[in-house]
């Protein structure tokens, strides 16, 4: 199977496109472009309405964060971690703590162990509520946008009234998180939990019970199975190809050894099989949350006694922790030199495969209509490309 | 076919009302949202930690008119700039005091980029009322708040001995407290001679002791005393001290002590500067004297010591117990400053051995640093009775190693730490003489008001040393033998006069008779000012029953100068503080007259 | 043939009232579909506001000659199809400068304005804009094919060229209308009339996804409201011809606005709830379904 | 994952090792290693997933540690090749033949250390800056507030006061150290 | 090519592309090459409302009924665009659409930080918008470079680049801050003070100054106004 992946990347099949003959166009699809998910752009090369050649540009959204973060304190990495994705930016907190806690070796309470599933679930599910809206908008089925969005609206209310924050939620803090539920919280949750069933069900209804949606989208952007590992294909974009990849099952962390689910699978790796998959996720998310209200205790420290954050210092090592983000596998790689200082962190999101050398392959031979649909149904957020 | 109707179900919406939010421009934010700052500023003591922790530099720390600089408040408020916060809200988990909160306002919009900076609680805001924001939650505090404990020995066991009872805190216990230092440096201002604590407890945090020493010997040579005994004023500006435990300043300046060999300390401290042909001679070898001849004696001038007494050290020896300063420690502080050449010439009592007049013409200034070494007297009935002591008296006795005849039951009248002291002495004499305690202690002071270390109180009571409050001791009781048996004493109450001030009146109905076999009056010390001679003593300025000096420490006599208790009171590191100020007037005084000399026809 | 002068202020008072009418029903439309969003929407009146303010801007850029003209092809294509169909049946004031052969020349003018359109996004030389004009006019001529059919049929079944005349035929009864005595050629058009209205799952000529709106791409300003104005009005006129030739026409505005809405719904109704083909899967669809139901339809009559 | 090191030492000559996790441990091979290293663990050993390839820079040593993370997921377990090269001819060999992913990684390591992977795809192309001016970003001999400063204007007016040296100022304190 | 020829060459050119010594409205003077500064073939021109009285305020109320953002997320702000444009907060009530190109818009909202790269293309958008138009500044990295202000890859000072009508505080700001601030922006319009677009105009020299200081890769193709 990955004998054949050389071959692949060491030949390149596609005749060599000559732009002089006025047989191609150049076309640039971003980054100012809203059929793409965030600040980044892709160059085509199209003949006819077939894409030939795709290239991605990066780096409009960068900031340096890795930079950044190797001139602040281990507590002053916090607060821009988050930042590093912005539409699902609880999976940073919760790599960087975690290794920061491998490393230092700090205990975190049971119950903030909980509330971190909590919040990542949470974190998922709104993520792949506006995954949703973005594939069906991106073939101009907006409605769709406007429901998930509502509902993400709500659980971004139980964020706010969690975290004290809309979309940087700066909660999970090494050595724990910040407080527990507020009071009430089980109850607005299951609320707003019925709320994105109600809308659930509608969105399947008209986005995958749809003769438009499926003859746009079924057969398209297929990834072949073997491209996965070769590709480095995580998460749901595995997950569609038929592989149960999930790295809260692989490597199971916080509390999900504990809690009851089964990766969601599909087969035909298409852009239809991949939205299918999230939207199931979503389900199983949802159940997810329902099982850790149910059970996670309701008293006890939520915060581990830190040293000093001020002047912590952390011996010398390096670790690399994982999660499974919603769009596959998250993780922080930190390297501590003894300093109160990190040495280096390197964030790896799975957008920065997905976004770029998978899309750069899928990308020749479809369609231009069907290119930022692609781009979508891979489901990648540039911030974290570029970080 | 369904593919086709069944997208046809989003139409139901249309009977149904929109979601949207009626006056979204008047939303509240979630009661725990993380909006616009806002500060307590009577609460916030300018520590800065904020801007410490802060990692986008959006904070700084800016004077406040109406907020001066004193002890535990540097004065300073923080000042944010909306251009640059992230509001992570890690300045409120990190506050000292729990001033800095959140509001949940949300809206801040103006075409000025420059509008976004403002001192919260300072400059009026419309969010500065508001109820709910963002807050810690209980238990969550980013600074530690429990102090490290110190291993001490158990009560039985010290009290059995004059062993010092704190054994000083291990490497790692050091760190661990030394971590706890948010560095603000508000401790400086307070500790009276300034020491540079942050800087000494960052090398204690990084095992560098050596800096330490030398960083404590930049401003206090008196360290070994000062980590025991010093009365940490320090501590009380803490900024930790808002929330919790302060900083323990004091058994961390001792733990770099007592890594460092004395022979390194010695070279540490370096040899003096060149001698400048100077002569000073300095009356009494307590740390007052004695800082000044170190300070004096570091820049090169030629120091001679007059100590009356046996052995130098002044109070610090003869005052406190050796179970709280043991002798081989205030050995090594005066080793210290003795290696840099000052001459101690013990035994030798100005006045008697020497005259005030021969240390004038032999030296160039003369610093008085004498000390309180006279137990004042409450002259009740019956006070002078032989079995009635006086605190010093005894203390000096017994670091004297002079033997008295142990009491079987003692009263000390005061709620100082002089009291404390002696009846703490007292105790341990009991215990090794007799077997057991029985020492009162009584005290004009609620519990609670009293004066007294709190630790010192309360070590005091599980030695068995019981302190009877709000006592006003009336006479003593003496038996017709002539035989003293013990002391009564009469309740205080508290009481409001006319005029609306506080006062205190004796209740006759509570009397109480406290049996005491000796009574020790520990109610306040004077200087023995007889030294001086008449002629000095007419030629000198007075303030009350103490010299008179200028800031400095200089009397009205260019030539003299007086330092430590005998000018300020009773206390270590003030008079560590003093030594240090008078030795740099005499500098100063040196530098202008030196001047003078250059012009051989200025004088006469 | 005697010309009646005075049609020509009426029928610039029909334009009038048709412009007016088209600002309000697409924020209406607007509205409507935005309830299925479950929101609000804009303001019933936010179609005049952006047309003031499109106006009002300051600087404007052409691009030569054909890109000025765009705009105004396209509202003279729609101009044209409305002044010379009959707005009102058996109105003297409103009928308009139809005439015998006039449903040959709305055929032609509902062509025009895209033509015209496709001219000036050409001339701005903007890459979206010209895959947006390849794309909406094969998808045009696609959709043309079963209105073409459909009018064929119609015509043949009413033996006329002319749209009051065909409106005529219709009048005594609902039953009467094309609707139900020729449902094919309605449905054929109906289809077409799907295909036209820049609305999902048709509207991969816009497309704001992929080619950010297409052929109006680089639009703005004053040609921007021009396109605006043409916007309101051509739907209508459009609508008007299908409302003469399959829904019985009208008799009065009441009845006017009411059918006009009511068709222009359909589109909204459909538009909502699915997504765009890509432009040769549209074309497919047409050719699939609609061709041959327009095909049909004259086979039957 | 000790029977797999101890496997791998067998057949390559293997560096210090540090086992971090159970299913996570570091190996710090020679450059020659790495490859023939790479293409076991991944047609051998199941290590069919690169996680990342990154860049630390040890500039005290002079060093650039260059970490490849594989992955297994079916045992899961992951293992971090490092290796160190010369800080000052950072020259490495390129593995997006292995995993075409590589290629991506290797552009950034090119464009944000400066470290070079010839052969490798647009390898010499802007990746996520545009005109960049300076010494490689990621370096640490790069001063990013330094350059930030210099660079970009800050908004005027601020400035700020230590409370110690307040307090000094304010009180007439002399003496102690600063 | 030597200066001088350079210069010789210039003589036929028109007079606002030679090269001079302009002041900036900080007072800094500072020398302009039009030619190889402006990346474009003219400058805007400043454009004053054409009409006086009613039908100005006539249209400057137009102007702030309906404000058509230019759909561009610049940054992290972006992402609580789509809760505006969603039921929600459904900012269509108050005017305010979403316009995929820079032609039909007229408000630019920077959301957030600008990386060196973006700043570059927001300018040519910006420039592509037509007079009047307007920049609203969201979050605190407009204002002062906010949490990025030790990056090496943001500017820290909007308006250094871009005239901005107004800034959002907040990181970042809240749907409901963004409604209060179009609102704000919609009061200056209506006042008529939202002339950024002229200002642009009038110190086109300073801008584009500091433009270049901080783009040093400046390869769009020429384009007209």
């Amino acid at each position: 199977m990955t004998a054949g992946a050389d071959v692949l990347a060491a030949t390149d099949p596609r005749p060599p496109i000559d732009l002089s003959s006025g047989k191609y166009l150049k076309l640039w699809q971003g980054p100012q472009h809203p059929g793409i998910t965030g600040n980044m752009s892709i160059e085509l090369t199209v003949c006819g309405d077939e894409v030939v050649e795709g290239k991605t540009h990066v780096g409009y959204l960068h900031r340096g964060f890795e930079k950044l973060m190797e001139r602040r304190t281990f507590i002053q990495v916090f607060p821009i971690v988050c930042r590093v994705c912005v539409p699902e930016p609880d999976f940073n907190e919760y790599c960087y703590a975690a290794a920061i806690e491998e490393l230092a070796g700090i205990e975190v309470p049971e119950r903030a162990r909980w509330i971190r599933t909590l919040i990542l679930e949470m974190g998922r599910i709104n993520s792949y509520l506006m995954y949703l809206g973005g594939q069906a908008g991106a073939f101009g089925l907006g409605v769709i946008g406007q429901w998930t969005t509502h509902v993400r609206d709500l659980m971004l209310d139980r964020f706010e009234e969690m975290t004290g924050a809309r979309i940087y939620h700066m909660f999970i803090l090494p050595g724990g998180v910040r407080d527990g539920l507020p009071d009430g919280f089980d109850r607005r949750m299951a609320e707003t939990l019925r709320e994105i069933e109600r809308t659930m069900a509608d969105v399947e209804n008209v986005m995958f019970h749809n003769a438009v949606f499926k003859k746009r989208t079924r057969g398209v952007g297929v990834i072949p199975v073997d491209l996965v590992d070769t590709y480095g294909i995580t998460g749901p974009n595995a997950r569609a190809a038929g592989l149960p990849n999930d790295v809260r099952k692989d490597h199971p962390y916080l509390v999900y050894p504990e809690l009851r689910f089964e990766p969601v699978i599909g087969h035909e790796s298409d852009m239809y099989a991949r939205a299918d998959v999230r939207r199931r996720d979503l389900l199983v998310s949802i159940d997810l949350i329902r099982q850790i209200l149910a059970r996670m205790p309701r008293s006890g420290p939520t915060m581990s006694r830190l040293p000093n954050v001020l002047h912590w210092k952390i011996p010398r090592g390096e670790t690399y922790v994982r999660g499974e983000c919603s769009r596959g596998e998250y993780g922080y790689y930190v390297v501590t030199d003894g300093s109160g200082y990190p040495r280096r962190i390197n964030v790896r999101g799975p957008s920065y495969t997905h976004a770029m050398a998978l899309l750069e392959h899928l990308i020749p031979g479809t369609n231009i209509s069907d290119v930022a649909a692609l781009m979508v149904s891979l489901h990648t957020y540039p911030p974290e490309i570029e970080r | 076919m369904r593919d086709v109707l069944s997208p046809f179900l989003a139409w139901k919406n249309l009977f149904r009302e929109p979601v949207s939010i009626a006056d979204p421009l008047n939303r509240e934010a979630a009661p725990r949202y993380r909006g616009f700052h806002k500060n307590d500023v009577s609460k916030c003591i300018g520590c800065g930690t904020c801007e410490t922790i802060c990692q986008n530099g959006a904070i700084d720390m800016v004077p406040v008119a109406g907020f001066e600089p004193k002890d535990g408040d540097s004065g300073l408020r923080p000042r944010i700039d909306y251009g640059r916060c992230c509001w992570c809200a890690l300045c409120v988990d990190v506050c000292t005091t729990g001033s800095l909160t959140m509001s949940n306002a949300y809206k801040w919009i103006d075409a000025d980029p420059d509008a976004f900076r403002f001192v919260p609680g300072v400059d009026a805001k419309s969010w500065d009322e508001a109820e709910d924001g963002y807050r810690r939650a209980d238990g969550h505090h980013l600074t530690i708040r429990e102090r490290v404990p110190m291993q001490e020995l158990a009560p039985e066991v010290r009290v059995g001995g004059f062993d010092e009872i704190v054994a000083g805190y291990d490497v790692a216990l050091a760190k661990l407290e030394a971590d706890r230092c948010v560095s603000c440096g508000l401790c400086i201002a307070a500790c009276p001679t300034h020491m540079s604590i942050p800087q000494y407890i960052e090398a204690v945090r990084d095992g560098d002791y050596r800096r330490g020493v030398r960083l404590l010997y930049e401003t206090n040579p008196f360290s070994n005393t000062c980590g025991r005994v010093c009365t940490h004023v320090c501590e009380t500006a803490c900024a930790l001290r808002n929330e919790g435990d302060p900083i323990a300043i004091r058994w961390l300046k001792r733990h770099i002590m007592d890594q460092v060999s004395q022979d390194e300390v010695r070279e540490i401290i370096g040899a003096p500067a060149p001698a400048t042909g100077r002569k000073i001679a300095i009356v009494g070898a307590g740390p007052a004297g004695l800082t000044a001849a170190f300070d004096l004696a570091k820049a090169g001038h030629a120091v001679t010591v007059f100590e009356a007494a046996e052995k130098p050290g002044g109070m610090l020896r003869y005052g406190i117990p050796e179970y709280r300063l043991p002798y081989d420690m205030l050995d090594r502080d005066i080793d210290a400053i003795t290696s840099l050449g000052v001459e101690i010439r013990s035994d030798c009592r100005v006045g008697r051995d020497v005259a005030m007049a021969e240390l004038h013409e032999g030296h160039d200034a003369v610093v008085l640093a004498i000390g309180l070494h006279v137990g004042r007297s409450l002259r009740m009935p019956g006070s002078e009775h032989p079995q009635v002591r006086k605190a010093v008296d005894l203390l000096r006795s017994i670091g004297e190693g002079m033997s008295f005849d142990v009491p079987r039951t003692a009263v000390v009248i005061g709620g100082g730490n002089v009291a404390m002291d002696i009846a703490r002495s007292l105790a341990r004499l009991q215990k090794l003489t007799h077997g057991e305690v029985k020492v009162t202690v009584t005290t004009r002071k609620e519990p609670g008001h009293i004066v007294a270390d709190p630790e010192e109180v309360r070590e005091c009571g599980e030695e068995g040393v019981v302190i009877a409050y709000a006592r006003g001791p009336q006479r003593l009781v003496i038996e017709e033998d002539g035989r003293l048996t013990g002391l009564l004493t009469w309740r205080i109450v508290p009481k409001i006069d006319d005029k609306g001030r506080s006062a205190t009146i004796c209740d006759e109905g509570d009397a109480v008779v406290h049996p005491a076999d000796m009574v020790v009056e520990a109610t306040g010390q004077a200087a023995d000012v007889g030294l001086l001679g008449e002629a000095l003593t007419e030629e000198l300025a007075w303030n009350r029953d103490r010299l008179a000096v200028d800031a400095d420490g200089r009397t009205s006599l260019p030539w003299l100068w007086a330092v430590g208790d005998c000018i300020n009171g009773p206390d270590v590191v003030h008079a560590v503080a003093d030594g240090h100020r008078t030795a740099a007037a005499i500098e100063r005084a040196f530098a202008e007259t030196s001047i003078e000399r250059t012009r051989p026809d200025a004088r006469r | 043939m005697t010309f009646d002068w005075m049609k020509i202020p009426y029928a610039l008072l029909t334009l009038i009232i048709v412009v007016n009418y088209g600002l309000l029903l697409t924020a209406l439309v607007q509205k409507i579909a935005a309830r299925a969003g479950r929101r609000h929407g804009i303001p019933i009146w936010q179609n005049y506001i952006d047309l003031v303010k499109n106006y009002a801007l300051r600087t404007s850029i052409s691009h030569g000659v054909m890109y000025y003209l765009g705009p105004v092809f396209r509202l003279t294509g729609g101009v044209g199809l409305l002044l010379f169909v009959p707005s009102l049946y058996g109105s003297e004031m409103f009928s308009n400068l139809s005439f015998a052969g006039d449903l040959i020349l709305a055929l032609y003018f509902v062509f025009f304005g895209t033509l015209g359109m496709a001219l000036g996004a050409g001339e701005s030389g903007h890459p979206y804009s010209a895959i947006g004009v390849s794309r909406g006019l094969s998808q045009v001529t696609a959709a043309e094919l079963p209105l073409a059919l459909a009018v064929f049929s119609v015509a043949l079944q009413y033996q006329t060229l002319s749209v009051t005349d065909i409106v005529a035929a219709q009048q005594g009864g609902i039953t009467n209308w094309t609707l139900f005595t020729n449902p094919l050629a309605v449905t054929a058009a109906m289809f077409s009339f799907l295909g036209s209205m820049m609305r999902p799952p048709f509207d991969v000529v816009l497309a704001p996804q992929e080619i950010p709106i297409g052929p109006p791409t680089e639009y703005h300003s004053s040609y921007l409201a021009l396109m605006q104005t043409n916007r309101a009005l051509f739907p209508v006129a459009k609508m008007v011809i299908y409302m003469n030739l399959f829904f019985g026409g009208a008799t009065s505005w009441p009845i006017f606005f009411l059918k006009i809405f009511l068709i222009y719904m359909v589109s909204a109704l459909v538009g909502v709830v699915f997504p765009r083909f890509r432009v040769e899967q549209s074309i497919r669809w047409f050719l699939v379904w609609a061709v041959p139901v327009g095909v049909l339809a004259i086979l039957v009559v | 994952m000790r029977t797999l090191l101890a496997r791998l030492k067998e057949r390559f000559a293997l560096g210090p090792i540090t086992e971090q996790r159970p299913d996570l441990a570091f190996v710090t091979v020679e450059r020659e290693t790495l490859r023939p290293l790479l293409r076991h663990l991944r047609d051998a050993e199941g290590f069919t997933h690169l996680v990342l390839l990154t860049a630390v820079d040890w500039i005290e040593e002079g060093l650039f540690q260059l970490t490849w993370l594989v992955h297994d997921r079916r045992r899961a377990r992951d293992i971090g090749l490092r290796v160190m090269v010369a800080r000052d001819a950072p020259v490495m060999d390129a593995v997006h033949d292995l995993w075409p992913t590589a290629a991506t990684y290797q552009r950034e390591l090119k464009e944000m250390f400066g470290i070079d992977f010839p052969g490798s795809p647009r390898i010499d192309e802007e990746f996520i800056l545009e005109g960049w001016v300076d010494i490689p970003p990621y370096r640490r001999d790069f001063d990013t507030l330094k350059f930030s400063e210099e660079t970009f204007e800050h908004r005027a007016g601020r400035g700020t006061t230590d409370p110690a040296t307040h307090m000094r100022e304010h009180l007439g304190i002399q003496g102690g150290s600063k | 090519m030597r200066d001088e020829d350079m210069n010789e060459r210039r003589i036929g050119v028109r007079d606002e592309l030679r090269k001079r010594i302009v002041k900036g409205p900080d007072g800094i003077e500072f020398e302009v090459d039009p030619i190889s500064d402006y990346y474009c073939d003219a400058r805007p021109e400043v454009r004053p409302g054409a009409y006086a009285g009613i039908v100005e305020s006539l249209f400057n109320w137009a102007r702030s009924e309906s404000l058509w953002i230019l759909g561009f997320g610049t940054g992290c702000g972006a992402i609580e665009m789509r809760p505006l444009m969603t039921p929600r907060f459904d900012a269509y009530r108050y005017g305010i659409q979403w316009r995929p190109t820079p032609r039909q818009a007229n408000l630019f909202v920077v959301s957030g930080y600008l990386s060196v790269k973006t700043l570059k293309r927001v300018i040519r958008s910006y420039e592509q918008m037509q007079n009047p138009k307007y920049v609203v500044g969201l979050g605190s990295c407009t204002i002062n470079g906010g949490m990025y202000w030790d990056s090496y890859n943001t500017i820290k000072k909007l308006d250094q680049y871009l005239p901005v009508d107004v800034y959002i505080a907040g990181c970042m700001p809240r749907p409901e801050a963004l409604l209060a601030g179009f609102e704000e922006l919609k009061r200056i319009i209506r006042a008529g003070k939202a002339e950024g677009a002229n200002l642009y105009a009038e110190n086109f020299d300073w801008y584009k100054a500091n433009q270049k200081r901080v783009i040093h890769d400046w390869d769009m193709p020429d384009y007209n106004w």
